[in-house]
């Protein structure tokens, strides 16, 4: 059933803005998000651990909200604005998460490493100063089997403070609650927007961390 | 998974052994039971489709009764394989004559492999038990009447 | 672990969709949030020949209320229900039971229509809509109709709705002003599938229990409302006593499964001990009256 | 030498590139007209293959090609045997694809491949196999039970090994003892699973003749040069390359699983490049198990608790083929007495084959079960003399002043099992300290005043780390001034393209993020055996540290020509040479190593070769053994069995400490996997062997929300075998967590009675034994 040529299950075309750039292709209906990007679009940061939903290693952010892109097909990303791992550092600038997770040890074998980084932008965005509990459940959509988490969470805290200490503005808190007929407006808004927590400008050239 | 019950079933013994070996009888009430064509004495090609929602496999398989002793006792073997893994099911039953009622002991052990097995424990064991139900209902309802008070609760385990 | 090959649509509205499923019965599934289906169709456990996709239909999103009623589209995600003010003024239970679901990612995508629709036997937010008698509106090639909760959930994955029909909206009471509540659940993980889960509002009026619901997940084919607990807690007044009554009630009135991660003993257990704790929990709340109120002034 | 990196922090050189998604998995391999495969594989536990019909298969869109093992020809046996041991009297591997029997569910039948993994899918499901249904035994006693229905028909039984380890007269040693306690200790399975699955890619050139494969393993050295062996050809003519790996912990470390065959198969046989990605379900049946031991164990101790001997019999559940030989099940019984004297020690095992998925090596390997046999025995001993537990742990360690120690049993490496240093006093009396040891009654009291059951565990444990045979390394200094490295030791997260780094950076000079390490590629160093049992640090990093001296006593030797001194004058720091004492005297390494390669004219022949490069093997006669001891503190809601950590600490000492950033990620993950081992993660199958726990779902790896914090703390207590004084260090944080677990509970739910001897528990059985416990009082 590979090919099939009458309508609805043929291949679609799916074009879709990722990290800023569009990508196309023609895909059968079939094809998840997550192999789309990786196979058709060449973006291999973002990884397959489960295909199920549990893992978390292919975590991208989809007009801005986390979401698995494994669980989804990439015909209903046509349209879409992705980001992925690929999108985070500014050049030679990593983004303050990669940042922090370098200098905290954050990843060992690093295959989770993206999903956890996507999951972070998302989570810090929606909660600048979260507690270490907040952390640790706020990344308990993702898997990894290295580090027992405990680096990682310290990343992410002092991800945290280098984000509100050094770009003020750029995470704020979003408290408005979409509702009713406004949630597609606001999605569609928040569809343009970069990735909100850019990369910090001075101060986190991607530097080695110093002992 | 071995799983156990008691039936009363609306009917004598002699009506109730003959819907027990009628194919047509057990095609109607089997779940998932599509097609049920001879292929001998008391043995039966089968197709299967069992499932719940959309989560369905489908199963090539046999259906054989053994063990005939009229009308008290038979025990009956139903097996396929497909896409999804296969299934076994074995199931020993006793008839025992109540005047005009007939108590149908049963005993069974599923065998479920493959991939429903390996992903669907958490609700394979509540299916199975929720299956059985459904035939001895469909059973009983060949007799034409409702249940008997508290006849249809099956055990499980 | 790839999905086998099927038809995809993708209707803008709710009567393409039904047109859809019409013409192609039992083949077709619908496609909400995906976060359970998709999954499934990886596994290559369902195979539907063709997938009617929601997600561009028009309309289904909105979330509102309706003379102490919420309306909720069949398309509202969860993390958007999560964050709603309305929610959390009006039904904190579903707001609380709402954390539970999966992770943030899931919930971002994952809708209330497709959890209900699904019809998991561990899942939170059909305990919440049994709990609280809710109903939802489906339609299908002969129009509309309205199923109650107690009606929509026949056995695991199974409810009312025929596979011609797409859920389009939620409703569900809103909980009495001042009501306390509490969504008590056990999983093996943070967002796995509940062990046990139990979903309490209480009502006081001069010291006794004016109104009670208690809803169950995780321990039977379907949710359950506790019924016989609500009756005995109804016109009584609040007690260690009653609350350990109340889990006998509970626990009298399911026929949990056991599995791999939890006998059917232990559920049963379970699902008394947190009885007692939820309704701990919601006497707290419903003795601090103005709490959601305090709540939603905050968050708006 | 002068020490300026090693036992620094350094950031991770391999960071940035993880991080911004620049990794190379296999499943990143992309080339040119790759073909994709999946393998059928039998959802019978135990079954006859009557009929396998791909002709269906064949003719499915999309599909390149569909083989069984009718196919394979010469490749059509049984997959090499690796680690033969004289007890083993029955040493089987599994096929590329089951000929005739499958001994286990998920076991290879048939390999489809297709231009994309959709298509190769769906050709799967057009295979037509019929199978007979033989009889399955799943429960290890059961396996092991005279009349039990046979994993390999050709056997008597299903014991495929017994082996007996004695130690002093075990039978005097019980005859006097005033006091003897027994346990039955039960480890169920579990699977290392990391997040990325396995995976190979293979691209034939016909031309050159020439195989280059990208494979997840942990061991591409022996994969190469047991592809080449298949398939006649030259080792130089194979190329493994084992890229960035995520996460390994032991099971990709087995030469071969089937599909590393398949896939250069497939690729040669369609001359065209073929990748194979295990997923997560095939992972749970086809990837390597581990864990499933019952032991009988017996203690005899005199009146104040010390040990005059102990006995353990066991079975060691070794799935449907044994590969790996006894390996586990000797670590097992070698790692059980710890850092305690034992005057007497019997061990004897059986090694039993069952219809499910292979066992060999998982991060521990053996080691938590002979240590949760160990403590678990102690707290016995502690309880029934009213000894306090770590008290009972003093009387019986082996003292700083016994080094050498020799234990009297043979190793894993069949070398015989000899400490070469240790801290296991201190280390313990560090944990009481970090654990409040001391305060811990009073705090109890006032928590179970609450109402409250929490629960404080100790452990103590040995790792033997660091075995043999050898490891490599060739390090260079290039024009540009950067140092390169490479060694057969792949990597798999543990950091060692800084660690390696870090030792080069002493000895030449150079700053650690200047020195490229790599790993892992037979193109470019082809002498090894792998990264496995905690010996990456010690065997390679010897052999790169020996390698690196080397490449300085050579640029000493070629800058003293340039700055007109004697060698011995000359200094290496801040990638320069220069004449010590004089700094103004310097020349940049980089042109250093330009002047070591002439173009012209004569080469001095005290150079013994152009270059700054030197390749030097580390080859350790015995193993090291690192100590260390865990402590935490838990809590239990009985009602619920769920569980609270308050506190998880781990004192360890592993010799020399080369980064401690990286070490202590490798204790805190150790303990995660040891945490989720013990409460959250089992594999569980049915009486037919049915795998049912094969989903994320199902098998639960523990989250950021579940688990504690680890506070670690290191003691140095240097190996006097290698040169760096180190040890390994992978395995320990896994080590003792049953153990200490076990204990915790036990303390927290004494007022209930319960006693843990059984892993791994759940909320559901917890609430079970702690329900029996009542009953029983």
């Amino acid at each position: 059933m590979a090919r099939r040529d009458n309508g609805a299950g043929a291949p679609r075309d799916v074009t879709v803005t990722i990290n800023g750039r569009a990508y196309h292709g023609r895909v059968e209906p079939r094809k998840t998000l997550a192999d789309f990007i990786r196979e058709d679009c060449g973006l291999t940061g973002t990884h397959l651990g489960c295909e199920h939903g549990v893992c978390g290693a292919c975590t991208i952010l989809m007009d801005g909200e986390a979401v698995r892109s494994c669980l989804m097909f990439a015909v209903q990303a046509d349209r879409a604005h992705l980001h992925t791992v690929e999108g985070l550092a500014d050049g030679d600038t990593l983004h303050p998460i990669q940042q922090a997770f370098w200098e905290h040890h954050g990843l060992q074998c690093g295959f989770c490493t993206p999903g956890f980084l996507m999951t972070t932008v998302a989570l810090l965005r929606d909660n600048p100063h979260p507690s270490e509990r907040e952390i640790r459940e706020g990344l308990s959509g993702n898997l990894c089997r290295c580090t027992g988490y405990q680096n990682i969470v310290k990343a992410v805290a002092a991800a945290a403070e280098m984000l509100t200490s050094t770009a003020p503005g750029t995470a704020t808190r979003r408290t408005a609650v979409r509702e009713g007929a406004r949630a597609r407006r606001r999605t569609s808004e928040r569809s343009k927007r970069r990735i909100p927590a850019g990369p910090a400008k001075a101060g986190s050239r991607r530097r080695r961390p110093a002992r | 998974m071995k799983l156990d019950g008691t039936n009363a079933l609306p009917a004598p013994i002699d009506a109730v052994w003959k819907t027990i070996n009628d194919p047509e009888a057990l095609r109607r009430c089997t779940p998932g039971l599509k097609e049920l064509t001879a292929t001998g004495p008391d043995r039966y090609q089968a197709t299967l489709s069992v499932g719940i929602a959309a989560v369905k496999g489908t199963y090539a398989g046999t259906l054989t009764i053994s063990d005939k002793q009229p009308p008290k006792h038979y025990k009956i073997v139903l097996e396929g394989s497909g896409g999804a893994g296969f299934m076994k099911g074995e199931g020993i039953v006793d008839l025992e004559a109540q005047g005009d009622e007939t108590l149908l002991r049963w005993s069974g052990d599923i065998q479920i492999g493959g991939l429903i097995a390996g992903v669907g424990q958490r609700m394979l064991s509540g299916v199975g038990k929720m299956l059985i139900g459904q035939f001895f209902k469909c059973l009983e309802q060949q007799f034409g009447a409702a249940a008997a008070p508290g006849g249809t609760g099956e055990r499980g385990k | 672990m790839k999905p086998a090959a099927f038809e995809y649509h993708a209707p803008r509205t709710v009567e393409e969709a039904v047109a859809v499923l019409a013409a192609r019965g039992d083949d077709a599934k619908v496609l909400a949030g995906g976060q359970s289906l998709v999954p499934l169709m990886n596994m290559r456990l369902a195979r539907p020949r063709a997938i009617v996709d929601l997600n561009r239909v028009r309309g289904l999103d909105r979330l509102g209320e309706t003379r102490g009623v919420l309306t909720i589209g069949a398309m509202v995600r969860q993390r958007a229900a999560e964050r709603s003010a309305l929610i959390a003024a009006r039904c904190p239970l579903l707001r609380d039971a709402l954390g539970w679901v999966g992770h943030p990612q899931i919930r971002n995508r994952g809708t209330l229509g497709g959890s209900i629709a699904h019809a998991d036997p561990a899942a939170e937010i059909p305990a919440v809509l049994v709990a609280l008698g809710g109903e939802v509106t489906v339609r299908g090639p002969k129009g509309a109709r309205t199923i109650r909760a107690a009606d929509l959930f026949v056995t695991y994955l199974t409810t009312a709705i025929d596979a011609r029909e797409v859920l389009t909206e939620i409703r569900i009471p809103a909980m009495p002003r001042g009501a306390g509540w509490s969504w008590m659940e056990i999983a093996r993980r943070h967002g796995d599938f509940a062990l046990a889960g139990v979903g309490v509002t209480l009502a006081l009026r001069r010291g006794a229990i004016a109104d009670a619901r208690i809803g169950l997940t995780g321990v039977g084919p379907a949710p359950v409302r506790a019924a016989a607990a609500e009756r005995l807690l109804t016109g009584a007044a609040p007690s260690e006593d009653l609350w350990q009554r109340a889990a006998d009630a509970v626990r009298g009135a399911i026929e949990p499964d056991g599995d791999l991660h939890a006998s059917a003993d232990y559920r049963r257990h379970v699902a008394g001990v947190l009885t007692i704790r939820a309704l701990r929990e919601a006497l707290v709340r419903a003795a601090a009256p103005g709490t959601a109120g305090r709540r939603r002034r905050t968050v708006t | 030498m002068s020490t300026r990196y090693l036992g620094a922090r350094i950031a991770r050189n391999e960071d940035p590139r993880l991080l911004t998604g620049r990794g190379l998995f296999v499943d990143d391999v992309q080339i040119h007209g790759l073909a994709h495969g999946a393998v059928l594989r039998s959802p019978h536990a135990h079954a006859r293959l009557r009929r396998v019909d791909v002709r269906r298969a064949r003719q499915a869109p999309g599909v390149l090609a569909v083989y069984t093992a009718a196919d394979l020809g010469a490749l059509n046996g049984p997959l090499p045997k690796l680690i033969p041991h004289p007890a083993l009297v029955h040493h089987k591997t599994q096929y590329a694809l089951a000929p005739q029997v499958v001994r286990h569910a998920g076991e290879a039948v048939a390999f489809a491949v297709a231009d994309s993994r959709y298509a190769a899918e769906d050709a799967l499901d057009l295979i037509d196999v019929e199978y007979e249904p033989l009889p399955a035994v799943a429960a290890l006693e059961a396996a092991a039970a005279p009349g039990a229905s046979r994993v390999h028909e050709d056997m008597p039984s299903n014991v495929c090994a017994r082996y007996t380890q004695r130690v002093g007269d075990i039978e005097a040693a019980f005859a006097r003892a005033p006091h003897r306690f027994a346990e039955r200790l039960v480890l169920d399975r579990g699977t290392a699973s990391p997040i990325e699955t396995r995976g190979v890619v293979a691209a034939w050139d016909a031309r050159a003749g020439r195989l280059d494969i990208w494979d997840s393993t942990q061991a591409p050295i022996p994969i190469r040069n047991g592809l080449a062996r298949m398939f006649g050809l030259l080792q130089e003519s194979v190329r493994v390359v084992a890229p960035d790996v995520g996460g390994g912990f032991g099971p990709k470390v087995m030469m071969f699983y089937p599909e590393e065959i398949l896939v250069p198969f497939a690729a040669m046989r369609l001359n065209r490049p073929v990748k194979w990605i295990e997923d997560r379900r095939e992972h749970f049946v086809a990837t390597n198990q581990e864990r499933e031991q019952i032991h009988d164990a017996e203690i005899a101790v005199d009146a104040d608790g010390r040990i005059l001997g102990i006995r353990t019999v066991f079975l060691y559940d070794a799935g449907a083929y044994n590969p790996y030989g006894l390996i586990v099940p000797i670590v097992a019984s070698t790692t059980l007495p710890g850092p305690y004297r034992l005057p007497a020690y019997h061990c004897e095992f059986q090694a039993v084959f069952t219809n499910k998925t292979s066992v060999s090596p998982y991060r521990g390997a053996g080691r938590p079960h002979g240590v949760f046999v160990m403590e678990r025995l102690l707290d016995r001993v502690a309880r029934e003399l009213g000894i306090d537990r770590a008290e009972v742990r003093r009387r019986n360690l082996i003292p700083a002043d016994a080094f050498p120690y020799d234990v009297g049993l043979i190793y894993q490496d069949q070398a015989p099992l000899r400490y070469d240093s240790g801290s296991y006093a201190a280390c313990l009396e560090r944990a009481l300290e970090m654990i409040d040891y001391a305060d811990w009654p009073a705090r109890q009291r006032a928590l179970r005043a609450e109402g409250r059951y929490a629960g404080l565990g100790v452990g103590c444990y040995v790792e033997g780390t660091g075995i043999g045979p050898y490891e490599g390394a060739r390090v260079t200094v290039e024009p540009s001034g950067r140092v390169a490295v490479a060694t057969g030791v792949g990597t798999q997260g543990q950091g060692h393209a800084t660690s390696f780094a870090q030792l080069a950076a002493d000895a030449l000079g150079v700053a650690p993020q200047h020195v490229i390490v790599h790993t892992g590629d037979t193109g470019l160093f082809g002498w090894g055996t792998g990264t496995f049992a905690s010996r990456a640090a010690t065997v390679a990093g010897n052999a790169v540290a020996l390698a690196a001296k080397a490449v300085r006593e050579k640029a000493q030797l070629v800058a003293a020509g340039i700055l007109e001194a004697p060698p011995g004058e000359i200094e290496l720091a801040n990638g320069a040479a220069f004449v010590r004492g004089v700094p103004a005297r310097s020349i940049p390494l980089g042109e250093v190593a330009l002047a070591a390669n002439p173009l012209r004219f004569a080469m001095p022949a005290e150079w013994d070769g152009p270059g700054l490069e030197a390749i030097r093997y580390f080859a350790p006669p015995q193993g090291t053994f690192a100590n260390g001891v865990h402590a935490c503190i838990i809590e239990v809601d009985p009602e619920t069995g769920t569980l609270r950590f308050h506190k998880y600490v781990v004192v360890h000492d592993c010799g020399r400490v080369i980064n401690p950033t990286v070490l202590e990620g490798q204790i805190h993950g150790g303990v995660a996997q040891g945490l989720g081992g013990a409460f959250w993660e089992q594999l569980v199958y049915d009486e037919q062997a049915q795998p049912l726990s094969t989903t994320f779902m199902d098998y639960l790896l523990p989250t950021a929300a579940d688990l504690p914090p680890i506070e670690v703390d290191h003691l140095e207590t240097p190996s006097p075998l290698n040169p760096l004084g180190v040890k390994g260090a992978g395995e320990a944080g896994v080590i003792p967590v049953p153990a200490v677990l076990a204990q915790a509970l036990d303390d927290a739910l004494a007022p209930l009675g319960v006693r843990i001897t059984a892993m791994p528990l759940n909320p559901s059985r917890l609430v079970q034994v702690i329900t029996d416990a009542r009953r029983s009082s």
